[in-house]
């Protein structure tokens, strides 16, 4: 067991994978001899040299499309947008070739690639480099979408992704990046793609939510229950694509009321699927509306907004209590 | 007179000064001048058949043979498609005509080990890389049974989005690279109008910094849908956007299916020997219209089509062979026979095909098993059966 | 009065906008001299000379991008996307300076154009040539996605549209571009941007759709009021963001159930949001699950199987009857 | 000896043969070169602060102590921003050290009629076209307020997304075309690694067929973050780049001043005159690291730097203009006080600011009210309301 953040553990994975299998090489900008603006290829550029984690020259689709040729060639690329915020200049490649060769060519050419991303606000970055476009990828059938909340699933679900056989974009949560360490085991304890986690049962009420909005909605859950008697389930997506409908189903046809915590603008986000998977599956259990905590319809506003603009503890803990009042 | 092996003209890349690695260089002092960039040109078959033997490539009668059934094949083959097409039996679809030795050529230059990364108008080139003509018609009447067969291992499919094919084909090459694979490189062609999207200019600069073992062909056949070559870029040639990457380029009469495979043969013997890559420029034509849903009469000048009827890539190949005494009248009628034939097979067989399940697209959404998939899945074959059932 | 199909209407209302303010210029692939390969703009070359009908080089983020440019420096561009399925190469260009000029610049650089583009299936065109991306658009703060029905509200948004002084994402539904004519008024009847109509009133159950979706919907309500008395309300969306919530609501509090139809794959569509805004404004009301009529999660099939993998009158139908009766 | 009127050695764009404007054009037979591609390269003040008189621009005094105390509080700003970024007192920000030259000598070449469309490393050019040093400092604060000042209407605010903005600033400049402003051009810079981005080249593509009044200025200045330029891109120069569009290229000093000045104004004299675009590419060097955030004695060669540091623009203006005897050394002293006070003052107005209404974010959704936004804004303002009486 070692104690490490989740810079740390993303590092681990990638490290344990491209020992383990020297198909998988890492590319992007700055990854290199740099080791990555937030440090997350440390060290993998003396380890693995430079044929397997490649600077490549500034360009999102050309990282994308040439990822996708080495992945149908054999190789397991894992791409690196250096921010989100960048990645719609790749959105091209990945729709209309990443997702698509596999059904394009009845499975006999697949594309196996991880594209990793720091994604989200709370660094007091500068413009584009603070946005949440998971809802975007997720709309994309034959993509898949992963956004990790802790060093230990970052490290699991990364080393999942890295097996996969399809395209899955791995969004990191920036902020959460050094934010905090835990343990990590020894053994990657096998995540799965497209499961969710139930993280804490409960009966009153269940939230949902991903990536780093788990930390204020553990702390607004946390503050709630200093004062109160509610008993929350908490459900942490990992996978918002394909989404795991059954975890939520079952949850919110227990708890009849529920909260959604999402960083994104809150319209045509995965927050409003959510609903609509509840729709579709438990409409009948409910108490209460659904709410939804989310970013505001505004382009990200400049850091010196952000936090204001950010879904925070004090805002899901009114929604929670709302919801449970209703 | 073969000098095949002399030909190498066209692969240096002159460097008027030498990189500067660590970013030392700067200016020379006062105004002075880099002349040192350049491309060059290859016309072997003239327009009349007429060989220049200087340049002729050493190819055997049955290389040669090959060559041209598989120009004669595909022109039949898009005959036979437009009339399909007009009776409503299949759906739109882009026609090569006039672009047959731009495809061969390059085709007959590569081995089994090389990558095919086509773009839509390159008919020839697949039919010689093995697609059976019976997939055509499946893709293009709109069933993605069309796409794989057995064997192609080494041919992506079709890509409809200009230029993004190209990155592919860079990917691929750096993986040979990567991996080793010393004896294998990448053919990935383009059209002119390609070489305007961010994608191919991304492509090309990852192929030189990575010196990636691919051939760039861009065929120039002066026009994507209506809009003209020249009012898609500025350039006098397309070659020169080689210099931009200092990769070499080459402009080749794209109607001569000797130049399109010397051309090739050259660039893929040197991407192979870890030489990096190559940009050859095609000047070809499309002599019919963009897809069977255009119709050029809107945009084409008449005169243009006349000039260019003139330097039809097939007769000026069967002319050069019937001079080598490879070809004769009686082998061009066996071979029409033949090639009616083998269409006639494909389209019966493409007609009794009935094996689509209409199922199929869920069945490649994933390499995975996903309840979400397979829920979408029943429910889509409970929605046919009730449909079927009110019907 | 005259009666047109949907590709005259649009062409009316550029010929229309394009006379009135010399501003507005159109640029995009093959618009000129070959009139758009759907012929939208046939005839405007001619008639404004080729400085304000401009054929532009293949490249659909130079396009988008040098439109953004001329919007700045004062002019009005409509540039087209030949497919939307091709429009994904300008997301960057869309949702990273498009959106963003204007609070970019805290209003003095605003970005007035229009980008118009082919969607949805239908047309037995090739791969590429079918898809729906409005939810994509639609999550973009500062971007307006208007999606027409008919020959009159085509005209009618797309003068909107041009005047308006956002970025405004202009979908137009090539199925329905021939498929059939209608009246089209002399002069234009002032649509708004951000507002949904009502087409039809009624009381039991409320159908909500947009774009190509209206004919098989219409289809599907005339079969049902053929064989029972149900009274059904019918929105078209029109504008899909920023979507006109109220609407939607006021129809739904009263009919109490709700079917929503969308040609866009499953997850992360639009039909998610409505069901959202539902919840948000008025779930007490439901007495019944709303349903989603959509698109699956796959790749759009090439177009041997696209009929049965779009929404059609049947399944639209039996939806409305399942939601009635539930 | 002012011979800038003479100076016009990098306007041509030699043609070895015409544009083919109907596509009949074919390579002429057998192998053969086409040599006509060129570049060139200028340098008038070398980095001894020596004139080359030759091309020596005519400019007057005043001019050129503008250029020279434009260059001097750029890097006084960053100095100082340096430090304040150093004590969390604003955000991370890119230093232009070092690249004075590149930004300015440009900036004192437009004319006020002309766009500047920026990156966001020319400091000095955006200071010269009057952005208040407040604005600045609001911005890397993290404030929109930082990015609108009264007057600056024809210059873009700093652009992020690399290569992005050369696209804006050729629709930009095909507007002044279209609108008949024949006395408007833009100019619009990008780094080396800007170059890579698909943007770029379809930038300089629309540039080139539309032949919109726009200089490129490329600031080469070794590195992208941590890629070195020669990775980024295999060419020799980057000023070749601009043969693939058959665009005048150029490679200035581009720690020269005079030259970076000539170069542009040479080119914005063709632009207006309807000669269509230029790429020149400013050589010179990133002294300081990529951003505040950034370490690079993780990947920058010290040696490098040594060798950069003697070629540093502002020693060699100066001893320039010392020579001219236009400076001395009490008006250096006199310049160093005012601008540290002029600095010192802006430091103070930022530092006062408190006007930043929390919801303006919502103010710029739109141009039109809808009313979504405005419910958001309401639940905006109840949440913060919320949580302050809850704190
Ligand atoms: C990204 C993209 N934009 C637009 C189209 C529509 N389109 C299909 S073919 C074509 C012209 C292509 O021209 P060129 O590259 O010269 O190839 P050619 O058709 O001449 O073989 C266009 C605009 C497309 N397929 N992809
Ligand atoms: C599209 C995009 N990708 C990545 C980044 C992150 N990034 C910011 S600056 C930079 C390097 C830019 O290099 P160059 O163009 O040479 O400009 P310089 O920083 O040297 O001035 C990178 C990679 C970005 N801003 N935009
Ligand atoms: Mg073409
Ligand atoms: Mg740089």
């Amino acid at each position: 067991m070692r104690r490490m953040n989740m810079v740390q553990a993303i590092n681990l994975a990638l490290d344990e994978e491209m020992g383990r299998d020297d198909r998988v090489i890492a590319l992007g900008q700055d990854i290199g001899v740099n080791g990555g603006v937030f440090r997350v290829t440390d060290g993998l550029h003396t380890k693995y040299g430079e044929d397997r984690v490649i600077d490549t020259p500034l360009a999102e689709s050309g990282i994308l499309g040439t990822s996708i040729g080495m992945a149908i060639a054999g190789l397991r690329p894992v791409a690196e947008m250096q921010f989100s915020g960048f990645s719609y200049l790749m959105l091209g490649q990945l729709e209309g070739h990443a997702a698509r060769f596999r059904g394009r060519t009845h499975g006999k050419f697949t594309v196996p690639l991880v594209v990793r991303m720091p994604y989200g606000g709370g660094v007091r970055a500068l413009e584009h480099h603070s946005e949440s476009h998971e809802a975007t990828y997720a709309h994309i059938p034959g993509v898949k979408v992963v956004i990790p909340s802790t060093p230990s699933n970052a490290r699991g679900l990364l080393i999942a992704a890295i097996r996969d056989p399809d395209p899955v974009v791995f969004m990191e949560p920036k902020c959460s990046y050094r934010a905090f360490r835990e343990e990590v085991p020894e053994k990657e304890q096998g995540f799965e793609i497209g499961k969710a986690q139930v993280v804490k049962g409960g009966d009153d009420l269940t939230v949902i939510t991903w990536g780093a909005m788990m930390r204020p909605t553990l702390r607004a859950i946390e503050e709630i229950q200093q004062h109160r008697k509610v008993s929350i389930e908490l459900i942490d997506l990992l996978t918002i694509s394909p989404m795991d409908g059954d975890t939520i189903a079952a949850s919110v046809a227990k708890t009849g009321r529920c909260v959604v915590v999402q960083e994104a603008p809150k319209s045509f986000g995965p927050a409003s699927e959510i609903i609509a998977t509840i729709n579709d599956k438990v409409l009948m259990h409910l108490e209460a509306p659904v709410r939804r905590v989310t970013g505001y319809d505004t382009t990200m506003p400049y850091f010196g907004r952000e936090n204001d603009f950010m879904p925070n503890a004090d805002r899901i803990r009114r929604a929670i209590e709302d919801t449970v009042d209703f | 007179m073969h000098r095949s092996e002399t030909y190498t003209g066209t692969g240096e890349c002159p460097a008027s000064k030498p990189a500067d690695s660590i970013g030392l260089d700067s200016p020379p002092g006062g105004l002075s001048e880099d002349q040192g960039f350049r491309i060059s040109h290859l016309q072997v078959l003239d327009e009349f058949g007429q060989v220049d033997e200087q340049w002729e490539p050493d190819l055997s009668s049955e290389d040669l043979t090959r060559l041209y059934r598989a120009m004669v094949l595909a022109r039949a083959v898009d005959d036979r498609m437009l009339k399909l097409q007009r009776q409503g039996r299949i759906g739109t679809f882009p026609l090569s005509v006039g672009q047959e030795a731009a495809a061969c050529g390059p085709a007959l230059a590569m081995t089994a080990k090389d990558w095919f990364v086509g773009s839509f108008r390159e008919l020839g080139g697949r039919l010689m890389r093995g697609e059976p003509i019976e997939n055509l018609l499946l893709y293009y009447n709109g069933y993605e049974e069309g796409n794989g067969f057995p064997g192609g291992d080494r041919m992506l499919p079709i890509s409809v989005i200009i230029g993004a094919q190209t990155l592919h084909a860079v990917g691929i090459a750096h993986a040979m690279k990567l991996r080793g694979e010393n004896d294998s490189a990448v053919v990935c062609f383009l059209g002119d109008g390609a070489t305007s999207q961010g994608d191919f200019h991304e492509a090309m600069n990852f192929a030189s910094v990575w010196q990636a073992p691919v051939v760039f062909i861009c065929m120039n056949n002066q026009w994507a849908i209506s809009v003209p070559r020249e009012k898609q870029t500025h350039s006098r040639t397309l070659a020169q956007k080689a210099i931009a990457y200092d990769m070499p380029g080459v402009q080749v009469d794209g109607n001569d299916a000797l130049a399109t495979y010397s051309a090739t043969k050259e660039a893929l013997d040197r991407a192979r020997a870890g030489g990096g890559p190559t940009f050859i420029e095609a000047v070809t034509y499309r002599m019919m219209m963009h897809t069977t849903a255009d119709d050029p009469s809107r945009y084409q000048p008449a005169e243009q089509l006349e000039v260019w009827k003139k330097r039809d890539p097939l007769p000026r190949f069967r002319d050069y062979l019937t001079a080598k005494g490879i070809w004769s009248d009686e082998r061009e009628a066996e071979l029409e026979a033949e090639t009616k034939q083998r269409i006639e097979d494909a389209v019966k067989a493409f007609e009794s095909r009935t094996d689509f399940r209409p199922d199929a697209p869920f069945d490649h959404v994933f390499g995975t098993t996903h309840l979400g998939v397979e829920e979408q899945r029943a429910e889509f074959l409970g929605n046919l059966r009730k449909e079927s059932s009110d019907a």
